[in-house]
């Protein structure tokens, strides 16, 4: 007996429920939630598309830290909310909106529909290459070998992100420490939590980060999980965040994109060209660059989620 | 499909490498800034920018003399699987124009955001030079990436750079603009994003060159196009999709805005273009063209108009600014046949890039006139602006130029700009066209005016300033708007001398004076004031009726930068231009 | 014995899947925030383990196994913990919903 | 219907599923959420063209199974940034609200 249509079709089902479930609600709180929930089974879909890799980021990125992000946000967007709703537009303009979203639907299902069979692919591409690079997970090869250049840009734009945020900050705080303060309850649940899971986190974390290379699994997935670690000794109050005008903060942020460019400017004199891996030593050069770019993202994203410097660094 | 790949053997060309450090020397910039902080920030961009010149310029020279595009093949890999870099001369161009107006920009700005001496770092000097080399590091990558997914992270590295320039005060007005900017510019994003994916899956690949041979005309090639081309007009603001554009170019402060203004919008430009004429040569149409030359066109229009109504200078500045990006979509429909099917180019794309060269340093240079003024004044009131030009003579006379240089007088690169552009129309039959390039000279008159006649008028009581402006900014800025005005001059080299007449010749006199009186009428007629400073004292039948017409068009700008009429009016521009490329097609 | 343990997993994956569905039913139905984490901590806790104890003869290396394991105490831990929060603010903020 | 198909029709209507939430709902909270959402269905769409590239034992084109990864953490990215930028704009002003009943007009002082 084939389970599989049953199975995917429920999911597909349910994907579509709880998004629209996301946009419809009234209250913002419950659509958040909603939205964390949708990120998990939207990992199942990944999964069933045979992308592990995706599978997880979207479970610990879509799911897990924005879900984090949107929640924190709106409990406290929660007083406005009733103001702005006031604005909402008329009927004929949703009809337009719906009638309008749904053409761009079905345009995209025709597409989908059409796309020319057998499908293009570079998998035998990468599968002629992948040896050079040592790896066995086809996935990290492409992430830090063949398209190293927009793994590099995608950590800029983490840094760049951050930037951003940092900006916002109102000039009295400038250089104090990002988000509310969190106390300490010394007995709480959550200080017990903080203290037994980071531990096993950062475990799992280096397993997901070591297995990377040929399982699915890589720096993301476990800069991600290390980054929900540190968010949790933080909230419990167990420790606070740093201040940001700090050097050493500055320092891990651009860790990660520095090592990467040190070693691909390596590359020029070494291997004939910039981001590339001299031969033999692709395997330990990919993994040097993987290590020091999760501990960045783990910082970056952490930092990503409690916003600008909202306190004065002595408090 | 393997076959295919293999047609296009690339290789890394000599000059390849000055690719490699255009692209990473500003990001290196961003970096060293944010670990070094402080005032050192400043330090960084003013090694960096000038080095980056002379890459530029490098680059640029390399072109030149090898005569074919500078590639760089990033860790060795040629695509489809790798990823290169190309600078062609489009590239090179606007490589060039970017570190100029960044040099300018962080010569005007170097006293503004000067770190205290009592603090070790401040938000807004640090995060002012830090973004300015954010910017020149996501344009760059605009400019050389030679993937369309690499584009995509090199467009919202554009964005995350951008947004904070524009709130760099941190008023809740500007936080708003900036909120609405970055939500309409996600919106552009994820619709060029979804275009591209389309793309990989009708074609395997995301290198620009290779699709530029696959790609054949039919539904997914339409879908794809129609998305990335409104995704890319809602981050170049384009009417009607220039909700956040005004308060956010408005709002920021003066360097901030040259650069958004003279810049950042160009990066999502640029990729209509690349897209339009690079890689999809085979797939856009005459009728599709001609609805983008529309959409500029009604750009002028409203954006001249309502600009004509602003109290406010700086207002006043980021509403020529909407209209001047409707110039910049002009080139499209000129670069089709209309008998032909595909683009012809001709002198359009060359016509079309200098006038983004001329705008970027004429825009530059206005932005920073009117924010010496505000930083003068403590205001930017048009009308309380008597005096200004006997006590700020070099901020005005700035002002003035980077006018006469929008409007396109000789010599300047839009006045070239122009006349290539109408030999285009001319050569393409296309009349229509050149009724909106000399008709909008007419409109940047009207504001240019308007402003000009408030500040020449003399004031009886002295002018009182807040603060003294540095000679350098001023310098700057009259720079700028002097080397726009003299751009034809530089341009000339691969351009037939017979474009451009002496500046003396009866018949440009002839349409300058007519541009001039137009204008005043225009400037007269529809402002809030009468011209001549004695507000409403003849108002006439013929008065009454144009101020209507512009409280009209106001009334009609303030619905257009509603949220939901602009973002169904997105949704219908994409149904549109998809519409416009099936019934264009040649029939298969 | 594999057909004994192929019953083994099927038995222990049913149940499980009966408690799901028990706490689910729970959570729809009951009343308030208390009673509403009553059912559904059972069924988290107790359904999850009978499908992984129902899963287990069916790895292929001790390690998978103990990953398994692991999975169902770190889904302990996390929901016991949550559970405790969510009804302390229950608790706190009144008796409402 | 393969399921890698009715995967790429449930990309194609989660678009038009944010898309609408984006033009409608006036809270800017829930048009960033209606972002992600969009941005989800267009991964989506990625990751079919992926399946459907499956070769030599691959379960799909690891291409555009990488170039997912670097969009989630892209539009993570910019939701951060947008989050912090709407919450600014609630302390800065009180509101959280798009639209402003005076003209925008940069203040004097």
């Amino acid at each position: 007996m084939n389970m599989a249509p049953l199975v995917d079709g429920s999911l597909v089902v349910l994907i579509l429920a709880v998004a629209i479930w996301t946009i419809a609600v009234r209250d913002s709180f419950a659509a958040v939630v909603g939205y964390a929930i949708y990120g998990l089974m939207l990992a199942l879909a990944w999964v069933r598309l045979a992308a592990i890799d995706a599978a997880l980021t979207e479970a610990a990125i879509g799911g897990g830290l924005t879900g984090v992000l949107l929640i924190r946000a709106a409990v406290r967007l929660r007083p406005t909310e009733s103001v702005v709703a006031g604005d909402s537009p008329a009927w004929f303009v949703k009809a337009l909106a719906a009638v309008l979203a749904g053409a761009v639907s079905l345009a995209l299902a025709v597409v989908v529909l059409t796309l020319p069979e057998p499908a293009p692919t570079l998998a035998p591409q990468v599968a002629e290459h992948i040896a050079s690079t040592g790896l066995g997970n086809a996935v990290t090869a492409v992430l830090l070998a063949f398209r190293a250049t927009d793994t590099l840009l995608e950590a800029v734009v983490l840094v760049f992100a951050l930037i951003a945020v940092w900006s916002l900050a109102p000039d009295r705080f400038w250089g104090g420490r990002p988000g509310q303060h969190y106390h300490l309850e010394a007995n709480g649940m959550l200080a017990y939590l903080a203290r037994l899971l980071p531990p096993l986190g950062i475990v799992v974390a280096i397993y997901v980060f070591w297995v990377g290379a040929d399982l699915p699994g890589g720096k993301f997935q476990a800069g991600t999980l290390l980054a929900a670690m540190w968010l949790l000794a933080i909230m419990a109050g167990l420790t606070d965040v740093p201040e940001v005008r700090l050097v050493w903060v500055r320092i891990a942020l651009v860790t990660g994109s520095a090592v990467f460019l040190i070693i691909g400017f390596a590359g020029v004199p070494f291997a004939g060209a910039f981001l590339a891996y001299p031969e033999g030593y692709a395997k330990p050069l990919i993994l040097i660059i993987e290590a020091a770019s999760m501990l960045s993202i783990a910082v970056t994203l952490a930092l990503l989620v409690l916003g600008p410097p909202e306190r004065r660094g002595q408090s | 499909m393997s076959a295919l790949a293999t047609l296009i053997p690339e290789t890394t060309t000599a000059g390849g490498f000055l690719l490699v450090l255009a692209l990473v020397l500003p990001l290196a910039g961003v970096f060293a800034a944010l670990i070094l902080g402080g005032c050192n920030a400043r330090r960084v961009a003013m090694l960096t920018i000038p080095l980056g010149l002379a890459l530029a310029v490098a680059i640029g020279v390399e072109l030149v003399q090898t005569g074919q595009t500078v590639i760089y093949l990033l860790g060795g890999w040629a695509p489809p699987l790798g990823i290169a870099l190309r600078a062609d001369g489009l590239s090179a161009a606007m490589l060039l124009t970017t570190t100029v107006v960044l040099l300018g920009v962080a010569l005007f700005a170097r006293d503004d955001f000067e770190t205290p001496e009592n603090l070790r770092e401040a938000r807004a000097p640090f995060m002012f030079w830090t973004l300015l080399m954010a910017v020149w590091g996501a344009l760059n990558a605009v400019f050389l990436a030679g993937d369309l997914f690499t584009l995509y992270v090199a467009l919202e590295l554009l964005t995350f750079a951008g947004v904070p320039l524009v709130s760099l005060e941190g008023h809740s007005e500007t936080l708003r603009a900036a909120l609405r900017y970055l939500l309409f510019a996600l919106l552009g994003s994820v619709l060029y994003m979804l275009g591209a994916v389309l793309l990989y899956g009708a074609y395997g690949t995301l290198d620009i060159a290779i699709l530029a041979e696959r790609v054949r005309p039919g539904m997914l090639c339409f879908a794809a196009v129609a998305l990335m081309t409104v995704g890319l007009l809602a981050k170049t603001a384009l009417f009607p999709l220039h909700l956040w554009l005004p308060p956010a170019h408005a709002g920021a402060p003066a360097a901030a805005s040259a650069v958004l203004s003279a810049l950042v919008v160009k990066g999502s430009w640029f990729l209509v273009v690349r897209l339009w004429f690079d890689v999809m040569p085979g797939v856009v149409t005459f009728s599709a063209a001609q609805l983008l030359g529309g959409l500029g066109s009604a750009a002028i229009v409203v954006g001249s108009v309502v600009a004509l109504r602003q109290e406010r200078l700086k207002l006043l500045v980021a509403y020529s600014t909407m209209a001047q990006i409707g110039y910049l979509f002009l080139m499209f429909p000129l670069a089709f046949d209309v008998s032909g099917n595909g683009p012809v180019h001709g002198f359009a794309l060359a016509g079309g890039l200098l006038q983004v060269i001329s705008h970027a340093t004429a825009k530059a240079g206005m932005f920073m006139a009117a924010g010496l003024i505000y930083a003068a004044l403590g205001h930017d009131r048009i009308a309380d602006l008597a005096g200004v030009a006997r006590t700020m003579p070099i901020t005005v006379l700035a002002f003035a130029l980077a006018g006469l240089a929008l409007m396109g007088v000789v010599p300047s690169g839009a006045y070239l700009a122009k006349k290539l552009l109408l030999d285009a129309a001319d050569g393409s039959g296309q009349w229509w066209w050149t009724i909106v390039l000399q008709g909008g000279a007419v409109f940047t008159a009207g504001y240019v005016v308007l402003v000009l006649a408030s500040v020449l008028r003399r004031r009886s009581e002295p002018l009182l300033l807040v603060s003294r402006v540095s000679r350098l900014s001023e310098l700057v800025a009259l720079a700028l708007s002097a080397g726009s005005l003299l751009l034809a001059l530089a341009a000339l080299g691969p351009v037939p001398g017979e474009f451009v007449s002496s500046s003396f010749a009866p018949k440009e006199m002839g349409v300058l004076l007519v541009v001039f009186l137009g204008g005043s009428l225009l400037a007269s007629g529809l402002s809030r004031r009468s011209l001549l400073g004695a507000a409403g004292a003849n108002a006439g039948v013929m008065r009454r009726i144009a101020a209507g017409v512009g409280e009209s068009f106001e009334l009609a700008d303030g619905v257009i930068r509603r949220w939901q009429f602009a973002s169904i009016s997105l949704l219908m521009l994409a149904i549109l231009f998809g519409g416009a490329l099936v019934w264009g097609a040649p029939p298969s | 014995m594999s057909q004994l343990l192929d019953l083994w997993s099927i038995v222990a994956v049913s149940a499980g899947v009966f408690f799901f569905l028990a706490g689910t039913v729970g959570l729809l139905r009951f009343p308030d925030t208390l009673t509403r984490l009553h059912a559904l901590t059972k069924a988290d806790n107790l359904g999850l383990g009978l499908v992984v104890l129902g899963l287990l003869p069916r790895v292929s290396s001790p390690l998978a196994g103990l990953k398994l394991v692991c999975v169902w105490l770190l889904v302990l831990l996390a929901g016991a913990i949550a559970s405790q929060l969510i009804a302390r603010t229950a608790h706190r903020s009144g008796p409402k919903a | 219907m393969s399921a890698t198909t009715l995967f790429g029709l449930c990309g194609a209507l989660l678009v038009g599923v944010g898309i609408y939430g984006l033009v409608v709902n006036p809270q800017p909270l829930r048009k960033i959420l209606s972002f992600n959402l969009i941005g989800s269905g267009v991964f989506l769409l990625f990751g079919v063209v992926a399946r459907r590239g499956a070769a030599l034992g691959m379960g799909g084109d690891p291409v555009p199974q990488a170039l997912v990864i670097t969009g989630i953490v892209v539009a993570f990215s910019a939701t951060a940034l947008a989050v912090a930028l709407l919450l600014r704009l609630h302390d800065a002003s009180g509101t959280a609200s798009l639209t402003t009943k005076e003209s925008p007009e940069p203040s004097d002082t």
